[in-house]
């Protein structure tokens, strides 16, 4: 497979990537078994949120971001923050910058939401707030619905990639609307990144299917009953969705097709 | 007296971010870690010389487990 | 992935299988372009029809079943014999025994075709053949419908496995039931093996996750327009699903739930 | 005369199975071929000794790519 | 309406009706409720089964099945009596017969049960007491998978009409494979009664337009909240289902087509 | 019925319908077609489109919208203008006050459309042009899409109803993600007219059942093959579909729920 | 002895379904019911006449609210 | 001249709306009617009265079959 995925890399905002499944680093019951996860997934990139310092007795290190920093480091993953929590443009840039100021690194995943239930995007505010970046020089990869015009606007204020939601953040319901985002893989030139609903391995291996460039997992790995096991299941669905996707399907019919032919069938009686 | 991460902190007048941080632990050399003040960035090069005003509010964050 | 998969092999009647992915061999372009999507498959087991010897110009091997075989062997896969296109109990049930006669082995994928249009089963017929079949000491895997009641009668009169379908063969619609298939593994305690309508990797990953315990597949990667890399795609796939069963996936909901606590939000406005 | 996989076939009085397989370059050696007549299999081992009646229906199997 | 149905009956071995909703007797909370219900639902048909007759003392009349027989007659409906409860084709045989001289009719809704989880049929049991039935004279409404080829036995054997399951009895899942009744419907041309699996209005509305003749439906009225509410939808949506097959519904597509015109279009800006 | 829908009427921006169904004007092949068609769905509400006026004979009233207007009086429907074709908010706020001008009605069915392939709304651009509206003293009902927390805003903004779409208008592809549909019923008070995509009755039906005040159906009744009877459909359909929300179903369960108790069953071999 | 829809019911010998009936309140003028000895069906009109060998298995059914 | 829907007409200098709108037959009691001069509403009451510039863009619109 080595072979295979140099030859077929994910290119973001001019970086080529041989993983197209990016992990988040949520809901793990521990570091060790969180760096286990990300190894088995294959992940190069792993999103970290920003939360504040917690006073520690001087001199330990625990509960510092910084551990959890250093560990993902000892994964070989790079660090995509998010602005997870973030309800306005204002927060959610501010926040962008902050994590650009802790982490070195202009890539921002774009993170407006809408509503607690469904922690579902705020359209008008996302796109305000991926302009804004964009013009701050931050490779904006936005968490946005399933709207292909949403989408569109979104890449064409010059987002690196856009990351359309599956179903609600850990619904586990995976693809709702699986023609929305073939729709939006349609729509837009720039990668697309299926984000949140993923449940089990089928969802990345059909988001891969419909076109996407690569899939999110949080919770569907660090909330399984054995993540390093779903981690794997997980690498290989997104190897198998991609390939699929290349190696073009069979057409779907409502009767059968033979698949023995019945040229030289014995007459028996 | 300032807020630091949503906690008031007693500090003398005119003392520095710097000071302020030193609470929670966190010097020039802290890896993973930014600090805004009243909503804007202030980047570690400035927090020594950064002298906080009387009831400034000062986020400190790092990193996170998250999505 | 080795040492997973001799962890957990797949074991029908007592022989024991590294590889939970059946190929057909109908609908290649070529032996070549067989073989090749054979070895990228991984499978172990690999289907043939019995069909009538064709005149040939003496000496020339050509058209012979026999370098069929040949190439199987080389290809590293074991035959499994098909019934297909016998519509009757007697017409399958001595087609099986010219099989053993031909290939030497007495396992025997049975197929008792009801219908010109979907190829789908006989229900009666079948059971009728299959109980014959097992009294002639055969290694039984019916071709049947997905009806849970049947899948446990052919259980009860001897069959080492039984292989629902998905849908229609060739159809590739992937599983149009998943409910049955579902119950049909609550039924039996005999290995599953998900049979036609697989279209793409997806489906084949859906049917282990179900709880089958193997996929056949033959046109999805046979008439697919590259059929080694559709093999390779279905390896993946069987191999994500059966790991995502196993790992045990998260439970659905409608609503969201966060992957990024909000304990220690910043007040950023 | 005898039907071979559907067609009709020549053959003196009392001509073995072996000689009607003949017909399509097959003999003992041949591998993974099968045969039946009037709808029973008949062994390799039994084809020289098999004598054909009259009419009879000769199906000669072997492996086709299939389902 | 009236005018409408009237021009379109439903005919089942020669007789015709102007409801193409039948209503099963289970599960209502009384005989009023039940009542309400039939009335409300516009069925002619009502479905009953046979069950021991219970000592009760002399001179009640309580209890009585005569009960029953009388209120659905007030109703104004007939009685259609089932073999539920039945696992083999001799029990399911005398209980028709014994239907028969209870109620002087010689139609028979036929169960054959093979699980008692599922409540599926049992294929090979149903076909040989349908074979039976018909031989003496009835007239047999099988209660079926959805097995395209078994339903053509059915018919074959010479019932006159088939009743597939939607999904198992009582689940309310509505039509778990559409193909599956859609291909019954090609398959045969005695009536088509969508049994079993209706959960709510939409699902009845669905088989007919799925090419059924008629729909059966028992727990979604009798255990809803307002079964009598829910009544009235069925015959809505099995009439609207029926309306919309004939009617000739638009293709599906995957893009958009406009319904106004941009012909004349202001240029306001 | 007609005492069951004056229980249950449909109120929006304080006037009470007793129709939920909504009919579009577009796509018939006659004035006749469309007036019949009306009538026969019951409809009180009519959505109509402006465009330009064309030059004709003198005296000829021919092409005149005013005869459009006139039929559809005689047919009993209020008219509600649409802003069909309108990319900006500015463009369909101008239509809206045209609309008022000519039509002397303060009801606008907002449509901002982002998209040509797909005609799907532009978020950001409807809810300036909703808000505009509503200061202006509009009714402004607005075709939306399918995102929860859109709708919230819009309603947030003095919408008196949303009109989420089910698909691409004229698709007739149902209603795609239901569960989006079932979150804004949740996510708003105001009337949710489901709009766009509905192809045939049972999409109406299900509308209703997910919790839909209404249904806006206009490709799928005037593209029909025979309009009139599908016009029919769609109002028994709504009408079913509603009285099954308001009966409640059963709940759905994988396995079966016997309607025929066993209790008494005869034990007969 | 025999045995009426599965309970135990002591008859003097010889006695007619008919009387074994009316143990239940059933006669030929009761509607909606039939009745099957030893898993026969026993028309209403041959209630009077049938006379119960020992050890009979009558079941007597009539309508019950179902599926 | 004025653009009317589109198409260029020629008028006197000064000329009305409403003298405008003759010219596709649309008068102060046509119904189902309104009207937009450079991109603003101009109610029928003030047809008469408004006098069009040198290159007004004209709008008269009335109902459509739509959606």
């Amino acid at each position: 497979m080595e072979k295979l995925l140099t030859e077929d890399p994910l290119v973001i905002a001019g970086e080529s990537l041989r993983s197209r499944l990016i992990s988040g680093t949520g809901g793990f019951a521990s570091f060790e078994l969180m760096a286990d996860s990300l190894r088995a997934s294959g992940s190069e990139i792993a999103t970290v949120a920003l939360r504040r310092i917690e006073a520690v007795p001087a001199g330990s290190g625990n509960g510092r971001g910084g551990s959890l920093v250093e560990v993902l480091a000892e994964a070989g993953v790079r660090l995509l923050p998010n602005t997870a929590g973030c309800h306005t443009a204002r927060d959610a840039v501010l926040t962008a910058k902050l994590a650009r100021e802790a982490f070195q690194t202009n890539w921002v995943k774009l993170e407006v939401i809408g509503d607690e239930d469904t922690l579902l995007p705020d359209a008008p505010e996302l796109l305000r707030a991926a302009e804004e970046l964009v013009d701050e020089d931050f490779v904006v990869l936005p968490y946005t619905s399933d709207d292909p015009v949403l989408a569109r606007r979104l890449q064409d204020v010059g987002c690196a990639a856009v990351m359309p939601l599956g179903a609600p953040i850990g619904s586990g319901m995976g693809i709702r609307n699986p023609y929305n985002i073939a729709l939006i893989r349609e729509a837009v030139s720039v990668p697309v990144v299926l984000d949140a609903g993923v449940g089990t391995a089928s969802d990345a291996a059909i988001a891969m299917e419909l076109g996407c460039d690569a899939v999110m997992v949080a919770s569907a790995i660090s909330r399984a009953e054995d993540p390093v096991m779903m981690a794997r299941a997980m690498r290989d669905a997104v190897r198998a969705g991609r390939l699929a996707r290349r190696a073009g399907r069979i057409p779907r019919r409502l009767h059968a097709q033979a698949s023995t032919p019945d040229e030289g069938l014995a007459q028996l009686s | 007296m300032i807020v630091l991460n949503g906690a008031r902190v007693d500090l003398p007048a005119g003392a520095s971010l710097l000071a302020a941080l030193a609470q929670i632990d966190i010097d020039e050399q802290s890896t993973g870690v930014a600090v805004a003040v009243d909503g804007e960035v202030v980047p570690r090069t400035h927090w020594e010389a950064y002298a906080l005003r009387d009831g400034a509010r000062v986020e400190a964050l790092t990193a996170m487990q998250g999505g």
